[in-house]
């Protein structure tokens, strides 16, 4: 674990994109004239389109057409969307926070509740909490996130009335609005997190340091906060992390029934209107995000595990 | 009225005090004797530049829209929700909910209120030559464009221009394919010439798609909301596709100045439900579409003001008659047999609306000629399959793209139910709405929405008049042609429509189209939003609007 | 490190300090939980210990002599529970205290060594860190105070450079390493009472040697009172004082380390005392004729073997000969490369460089049809039993399809497969039965019919026998003598127990770092080693006094 | 006791009890669809009934029915049988290619195992919705369709897994013997491999069952499903969302049905979790 496996971490990164944007440009941009009818609308004359593509340079060969875009995509030229004729950078970025303050309130209510049901379950492994959270989540890791946005709606709007049925911010941030679509994805993570957290749990109970640790003389609240927890949240954290894209583009169920125009919607209305450069734009912002986290998950997993800790001061003269 | 009918004609007044049009009397008289309905008559009457004021005193019609109500207050913002379009030339927007956002800010020679009558709007006043062949306008005086220049006939000379041009991309070049030539006469008077007679000009002239826009428009780069010159009494200021327009009230309007400070049109995306749910939680004030689906939901607000308005608005499931299997019209008249347009209305539409007759002309058109009523015949329709070589049944597919909402896919299911029990197959192509306005025209049986006009034989003219740019089921017939001229030259709303029948029993008999039925329109708005009339065009003028 | 004491038998010259017993045991019994094989893990046990004493309890696994520590610490394992009998500790009665209480008691008056040094520590704390929580825990000191008591203790148990081990972790220390930093661990609030739960058996043997010689002097020189807990008759005799033999849960004999080793009055504890391998070869013909017989046939010939991982050479330059029906006998540490030897023979992978020749072909070059046909002629069994056999397959398949890949019919391979179970002295119905059904002991056997069904010429065995217990090892190479008498096989025995290489071996190599520094008939090798390596091998051999 | 009593004796744990019933039940529904469905799923009546109303000729809506006059209760049923058919179908073939390639690289290690995990990854980084729009849109709404979008999602999933066992097998000393007793590497990943990661796999393959299921309800809910008017639980919950406020029925049993299933599948896997996977304890 050193520099070098950063560096090899890094460029599995770099390729992972290039192959992703490779594929993502040859779905949407092999046949040329689908493009030209995309971008002048269905009543422009084929000659129209000729010029058109002429002018943009779609008659060179495929191959270097992606390495200019490749390279017009580094430099932030995005082009414009042929649906909302704006330019995609500037759709994106409003479309993106949005999401993250969806993502950033979700994560903030599925990560403790994830947590502390999964260490309670596992450390009183078999009692009954146990089996209430392993029931929890099972039950809600097994309903789409559609049918709780249902059930939910149902309850809260429709029969009680507390909340908005939309969340559309149409005048303004109102935090009401945000209730039903984290309540959702809480809903759907949580009961992941603590099932994943509660066999870590009872595993890192089971292991001989604990049994060690309460040979000390420790009482057990210390044996758990000080030796169980540090050793059981490593697996759970990447967990999380890995989270992160679902919350971004994954959560697109959840954004289009509640109308929360978020980045899962514009990727989601790209696609239906095969608005060609919005979607490669989105697909690779989707992509980046995947892989940084895949990264932001390694580097915490070795940060948290010192046994995989890079640049560790060398090893002692151990027996082979 | 007991006037005697003869002298009641001298009370009439043309706007620019020209001559009366010698077939006013006639239409007068009959009016007065009730010969003919008094509505249908006024119509025509605006149309020969006859001052409604006038022609109300003699036909004994009180004055249109007196509202007694409390007085209007002024200022506030209207938040409406509507889909902000992909919009560039007004003259070739396809969509109503995209002109209704530039018609805040750009207006029309003429305005057709929602009884059908043209009023003066920008043309002060016109009258029709004897043979209905040549109009001659006079522009109002004192407009201003919102960017300071003075409205003057050069701008009407453009507009006009550019729609008749060969390459024209506009609906327009059809509709007014009739006028050869336009002749400035001075400032603000102009000449139209015509290659034949059209009585009713001035009310084509507040067609969707014809705003007068300003001269240079094309020379700033034909985008109009890039560059919202306008004479209206709103002025645009920001335009977002997909997500937001704002509008607000526009000092030195030349008219009188609207009531609201602002509007700002929504785009909530297509889920309506939505947009109830919006409104119910006071963050949005006036929807502008709601579908059959949403009425209970909205019953459940006593509140919200539930508008309806019948409408010619509808579903045209076309068959293309120059694609394979829809050559064979035997093929075509199976399936406009096996329809149960009925059922569809039940179904699809839960009975709110009127049944069609497959030739898209409305019973509640005036230029509407009863037919003898369509009957459903599935034996027939099984007999002319197995004539066309399809004894055991024939596999047809219908692509729709619920541009309108999801009772178009439900008439789609009832049409699949019909057509089994005639052993036709039908399958359903679902697109997404932004899809299917790509393949509409293409497909060989696509079911397409066709929005609310007028006039019946306008609609006949955009839709299946040879060569029509909106032509979608490419239905190219002389005969039809001919009947459609002749119709389009009758001023006498009663011998036009006997002219119209010949048209939809072409249609009826080439089995073009399963039409099955007209939907009722709603809308809904807000309690504290007063005097939004629904308009059965959906053209609606924001400027009498105001906020309690 | 020197060896301060002279080898040879412990003869018991220890001082007692004081007579009165600082740990006292009456009548402690611990029920299992229902289900189990038995209803009690310690029946009515009663032992005393005193200051300066080690108190062996040897038993085999499932005697119940873990519960017992666990018992006596207030911490039995989950599901046990005390239920009868009382633990003295000096005047304080320890059975029915309150967890508080025993709070202050673990960790300071009595402590634990645990079997697995590299799991019991926490990996991600630094080991001084752990060290120093228990100072936390019993005393009140100034952190900096801590830091310096840990460092001498770290220091007093020998440890290279104590400022780095401290804020090492563990995974970045050795097995011997982290045991001395659980010991310090033990000695932090100086207890009255330690007790080593089986603490070397993780260990290699010279590790285990230095260990074992730290415990010493903690009961010599400290005067600790010590319960020492294992399996290994061997270490047993190389460090106890007094002796306590447990089965089923009861103590069947107790006594003097010298008088239990030496006349053992339970026929259990001579038993156990029996199944221990002893360094001597056995005298008789085995060793001596087969070396000198008439048709010296050498079937395996490897010469200058060599096999690198990136820059690590693990073997380095290997060459022996092995005859028809003599057993060689490769022996070293962990990780000195005899399992990387025996999988190159085999190809399981594949060399750097050098030769193996079977029958005189060579075998390393062979590819395709023409090598799965050879290879018949060298067949291996696996030292762990339980992942030897498919757990799928009945043990008859497993040995017909060895016997069909060797060219046998169907049919006639399985007769072959029940005739293989007799001789390798299975009970014919256990040929349709799964492995699971099966002992470790059982296991190696079917895996020794499979290799047989292939009817090699060289027999290699790689640790088949360190899983097993004691009695199960000595009845697999009682059958692996028989089974080359009969056969004439050549064995390749890869082992780290001297013993186990002296019972069975004509000749033994001896490895280190990947290179043979010695090799020589069994005789020769075990009596009079040349090499220092080996003789420190000999020498750390636990349980010498049982010669 | 050998393996297969593992499973029976799994089955009786009440975890998998339950969930096998739920299950079964649905097989048997999807079975018998047309025994049991009380009206013909597609055939219009009386619009938007009320659960429990009353319908011609004395029969009962036990569900209800939808705003086209369908009876709700006879499309869930025909419903499941959707979901069965198209959700196997998928995480069969999703299996397949998932087992084939899992295997290869798990037991090859090397420049096949690079070239594999690394396409899997690429697959895994797309955003998984695009991927089932841009097929949907392109080749048109179509069970095949379906099924070809579900497969994409899982299979690099299921291809880890396999990899991963198989890496932890080739280890295993009875994989050594039959190297060196010169079995066949076929032979070697189809009988001594494949088998003994069938355990793992049996649970997963309830567990990508459920998956399926759920993003066949999530194609159907943004109307990228199946073609009308095939009864499908996804696109009948999409359907009646817009009337959900008035006709609660119209959304709330597709939800419960689909819940249902999944839940069925996620107990049954997690109750055939003992045996298979983890080794028990103490």
């Amino acid at each position: 674990m050193s520099r070098r496996w950063f560096l090899r971490k890094a460029f599995g990164m770099l390729l992972t994109m290039l192959a992703v944007s490779f594929l993502v440009f040859t779905i949407l941009e092999l046949n040329v004239d689908d493009v030209a009818v995309k971008v002048l609308g269905q009543f422009s004359t084929a000659d129209q389109r000729q010029a058109w593509l002429q002018e943009n340079g779609y008659t060179a060969p495929f191959l270097l057409r992606y390495l200019r875009w490749l390279g017009a995509f580094v430099t932030g030229h995005w082009g414009t969307s042929t649906y909302y004729r704006e330019d995609v950078l500037t759709l994106i970025a409003p479309r993106l926070a949005a999401s993250g303050l969806l993502a950033g309130a979700a994560l903030l209510v599925i990560v403790p509740v994830g947590l502390l049901m999964g260490v309670i379950a596992g450390v009183r492994e078999g009692s009954v909490v146990d089996r209430l959270v392993s029931v929890f989540a099972i039950v809600t890791t097994s309903i789409p996130e559609f049918a709780s946005a249902v059930f939910l709606t149902a309850l809260f709007v429709f029969w009680l009335g507390w909340l908005p049925g939309v969340s559309t911010m149409a005048d303004g941030f109102h935090l009401r609005e945000l209730v039903l679509p984290v309540g959702v994805l809480t809903l759907y993570s949580a009961g992941y997190i603590a099932r994943i957290t509660r066999s870590s749990m009872a595993e890192v109970m089971q292991s001989p340091y604990i049994r060690t640790a309460r040979l000390k003389g420790n009482p057990l609240r210390r044996v758990i906060m000080r030796h169980a927890l540090p050793n059981a949240l490593i697996t759970p954290v990447t967990v999380i992390m890995l989270q992160i894209p679902w919350l971004l583009s994954g959560v697109i169920v959840v954004e289009v029934f509640f109308a929360y125009q978020g980045f899962g919607t514009l990727l989601y209305q790209a696609a239906l209107n095969t608005d060609i450069y919005l979607i490669e734009a989105c697909t690779m912002v989707s992509v980046v995000v995947v892989v940084l986290t895949q990264v932001a998950s390694d580097l915490m997993y070795a940060w948290l595990n010192p046994r995989m800790s890079f640049g560790s001061s060398g090893r002692a003269a151990g027996s082979g | 009225m007991s006037e005697p009918p003869a002298r009641a004609a001298q009370w009439l007044r043309t706007n620019d005090g020209s001559r009366l049009h010698p077939a006013v009397e006639p239409l007068a008289r009959d009016a007065l004797q009730h010969r003919t309905d008094r509505r249908s008559v006024l119509r025509v009457l605006s149309w020969l530049g006859v001052s409604i004021a006038s022609a109300r005193g003699v036909l004994g019609m009180p004055a249109a829209g007196a509202a007694a109500g409390p007085a209007p207050r002024r200022g506030g913002t209207l938040r409406f929700v509507c889909s902000v379009q992909q919009m560039t030339d007004p003259a070739a927007t396809t969509w109503i909910e995209a002109s209704n956002l530039f018609r805040n800010s750009v207006e029309f020679l003429t305005y057709v209120d929602s009884d059908n009558v043209t009023h003066p709007y920008l043309a002060e006043s016109w009258h029709p030559s004897e043979d209905l062949e040549t109009w001659d306008f006079k522009l109002r005086a004192g407009v201003r464009w919102s960017n300071g220049d003075p409205f003057t006939v050069e701008d009407v000379v453009f507009n006009i221009r550019r729609w008749i041009a060969p390459g024209s991309k506009s609906p327009n070049r059809t509709t007014f394919a009739a006028i050869t030539a336009i002749e400035p006469l001075d400032e603000l008077r102009f000449r139209l010439h015509l290659a034949r007679p059209v009585c009713s000009l001035p009310e084509h002239l507040y067609a969707a798609t014809c705003p007068i826009l300003h001269r240079k428009f094309e020379e700033q780069g034909a985008n109009w909301p890039r560059n919202p010159v306008g004479t209206g009494p709103f002025q645009l200021t920001d335009y977002h596709v997909g997500r937001l327009a704002v509008f607000k009230r526009r000092p030195g309007y030349w008219g009188q100045p609207a009531y609201l400070d602002e509007i700002r049109y929504l785009d909530l995306g297509t889920e309506i439900a939505t947009h109830v749910a919006a409104l119910a939680a006071g963050q949005v004030d006036l929807l502008y579409r709601l579908t059959i689906s949403e009425l209970d939901l909205v019953e459940r607000f006593p509140e919200m003001q539930l508008l309806t308005e019948p409408s010619a608005q509808t579903l045209v499931m076309r068959m293309q008659q120059d694609k394979k299997p829809f050559d064979d019209i035997r093929v075509r008249k199976a399936v406009v047999l096996s329809a149960d347009r009925e059922q569809m209305l039940r179904f699809a539409y839960r009975n709110y609306g009127v049944l069609g007759e497959h030739h898209h002309v409305a019973p509640f058109h005036p230029d509407y000629f009863r037919l003898p009523p369509v009957k459903r015949d599935v034996e027939s329709a099984r007999r002319l399959l197995a004539q066309a070589g399809y004894p055991d049944g024939i596999d047809l597919t219908l692509a729709l793209g619920n541009t309108q909402g999801r009772y178009e896919q439900d008439t789609g299911q009832i049409l699949q139910q019909n057509c089994a029990e005639a052993g036709i197959r039908l399958s359903l192509q679902v697109v997404p709405a932004a899809q299917y306005w790509t393949i509409w025209d293409k497909v060989p049986f696509g079911m397409t929405y066709w929005g609310h006009r007028p006039l019946g034989v306008m609609v006949l003219e955009l839709a299946y008049r040879s060569g029509s740019v909106w032509n979608e089921s490419h239905f190219s017939n002389a005969k039809f042609d001919a009947a459609l001229d002749h119709a389009l030259g009758i001023l006498d709303p009663h011998e036009r429509s006997a002219a119209m029948g010949d048209a939809e029993r072409i249609l009826q008999e080439e089995a073009v189209m399963v039409q099955a039925y007209f939907p009722k329109k709603f809308t809904v708005a807000g309690a504290h939003v007063r005097d939004f009339r629904a308009d059965p065009q959906d053209y609606y003028r924001m400027d009498k609007v105001w906020l309690a | 490190m020197g060896y301060a004491s002279p080898p040879g038998v412990w003869d018991g010259g220890r001082r007692v300090l004081d007579t009165a017993p600082i740990l006292s045991v009456e009548g402690l019994t611990v029920a299992l939980p229902k289900g189990a094989d038995r209803s009690l893990a310690v029946d009515n046990v009663s032992l005393e210990l005193r200051r300066g004493e080690i108190l062996c309890i040897v038993g085999e696994s499932g005697s119940g002599k873990s519960a017992l520590s666990g018992a006596i610490m207030g911490a039995p394992a989950p599901g046990l529970k005390v239920v009868g009998g009382s633990v003295r500790l000096q005047e304080t009665e320890l059975t029915g205290l309150s967890e508080r209480a025993w709070r202050r008691i673990r960790g300071n008056r009595i402590a634990m060594i645990f079997q697995e040094p590299m799991a019991a520590l926490n990996p991600v704390m630094p080991v001084g860190q752990q060290i120093m929580e228990v100072f936390e825990l019993h005393a009140t000191m100034s952190p900096a105070e801590r830091r310096e008591r840990a460092l001498n203790l770290i220091r007093s148990m020998q440890l290279p450079d104590p400022e780095r081990i401290l804020r090492s972790y563990p995974h970045q220390l050795s097995g011997g390493q982290c045991q001395r930093v659980i010991i310090a661990m033990a000695l932090a609030m100086n207890p009255e009472v330690l007790i080593a739960d089986e603490p070397t058996t993780a260990l290699d043997v010279t590790t285990q040697a230095q260990v074992l010689e730290l415990i010493r002097e903690l009961r010599t020189i400290q005067g600790h009172a010590i319960l020492f807990i294992t399996h290994d008759f061997g270490v047993v005799a190389e460090i106890a004082d007094r002796i306590a033999v447990m089965r089923n849960g009861r103590i069947v004999e107790i006594g003097e380390a010298r008088q239990v080793l030496t006349q053992p009055r339970h026929d259990y504890t001579r038993e156990l005392i029996a199944a221990v391998p002893s360094l001597a070869p056995p005298s008789g013909d085995a060793s001596v004729s087969a070396a000198t017989g008439s048709e010296k046939k050498t079937v395996l010939a490897v010469t200058a073997l060599a096999k690198d991982y990136g820059r690590v050479r693990a073997v380095n330059e290997i060459t022996f000969d092995l005859e028809r029906g003599t057993t060689l006998a490769v022996v070293g540490e962990s990780g000195c490369g005899k399992s990387s030897l025996a999988r190159l023979i085999v190809r399981l992978t594949e060399p750097t460089s050098g030769r193996v020749e079977v029958n005189g072909k060579c075998f390393l070059t062979l590819e395709g049809s023409e090598r799965r046909a050879s290879c018949r002629a060298v067949q291996m069994i696996f030292q762990d039993p339980f992942g030897s056999l498919n757990p799928l397959r009945t043990a008859g398949a497993t040995i017909a399809r060895a016997a069909m890949l060797a060219g046998v019919d169907r049919r006639s391979a399985r007769a072959l497969a029940s005739e293989l179970f007799d001789r390798v002295g299975l009970p014919r119905e256990g040929l349709d039965r799964r492995p699971s059904a099966f002992s470790g002991g059982q296991k190696q056997r079917i895996g020794i019919a499979r290799a047989l069904a292939m009817n090699p010429d060289v027999l290699i065995a790689d640790e088949s026998l360190s899983a097993l217990d004691a009695s199960s090892q000595a009845q697999i190479l009682d059958l692996l003598r028989k089974l080359q008498k009969e056969l004439g096989l050549a064995i390749l025995m890869i082992t780290h127990d001297l013993r186990v290489a002296a019972q069975i071996s004509h000749r033994i190599a001896v490895m280190q770092a990947g290179r043979i520094v010695e090799i020589g008939p069994a005789g020769r090798v075990i009596n009079s080693p040349e090499h220092p390596y080996t003789r420190e091998l000999l020498h750390s051999a636990p349980g010498r006094g049982l010669v | 006791m050998s393996v297969r009593y593992a499973w029976l004796r799994a089955l009786a744990r009440p975890t998998a009890a339950i969930g096998a019933l739920v299950v079964g039940g649905w097989l048997v529904v999807a079975v018998l669809s047309h025994a049991l469905a009380p009206f013909d799923p597609l055939h219009s009546m009386v619009p938007l009934m009320t659960p429990g109303a009353h319908g011609p000729g004395g029969t009962v809506f036990w569900l209800g029915t939808d705003a086209l006059g369908r009876d709700v209760l006879s499309r869930l049923i025909y419903g499941a049988r959707t979901v069965v058919v198209v959700a196997t179908a998928a995480t069969l073939t999703a299996y397949a290619l998932g087992i084939v390639t899992g295997l290869l690289a798990g037991y090859f290690r090397g420049h096949v195992d690079i070239a594999l995990s690394f396409i899997t990854n690429v697959v895994l980084s797309f955003p998984v919705l695009v991927l089932y729009i841009v097929i949907i849109v392109a080749l048109g709404a179509s069970a095949a369709n379906v099924v070809l979008a579900v497969t994409f999602g899982s299979a690099p999933a299921i291809f880890r897994i396999v990899r991963a066992i198989t890496i932890d097998l080739r280890s295993r000393d009875f994989i050594a013997a039959a190297i060196t007793q010169g079995e066949s590497t076929w032979r070697i990943l189809l009988v001594e491999i494949l088998p003994n990661a069938s355990g793992a796999l049996v649970v997963d393959f309830c567990l990508r069952l459920g998956y399926s299921a759920i993003t066949m309800g999530v194609l159907g809910f943004l109307g990228l499903g199946l073609p009308p008017p095939t009864p499908d639980w996804g696109g009948m919950v999409n359907e009646g969302r817009t009337m959900a406020f008035a006709f609660p029925h119209l959304v709330l049993f597709p939800c419960l049905a689909i819940s249902s299933l999944v839940l069925g599948l996620s107990l049954l896997a997690d109750g055939l979790r003992q045996p298979a996977g983890r080794v028990g304890r103490g």
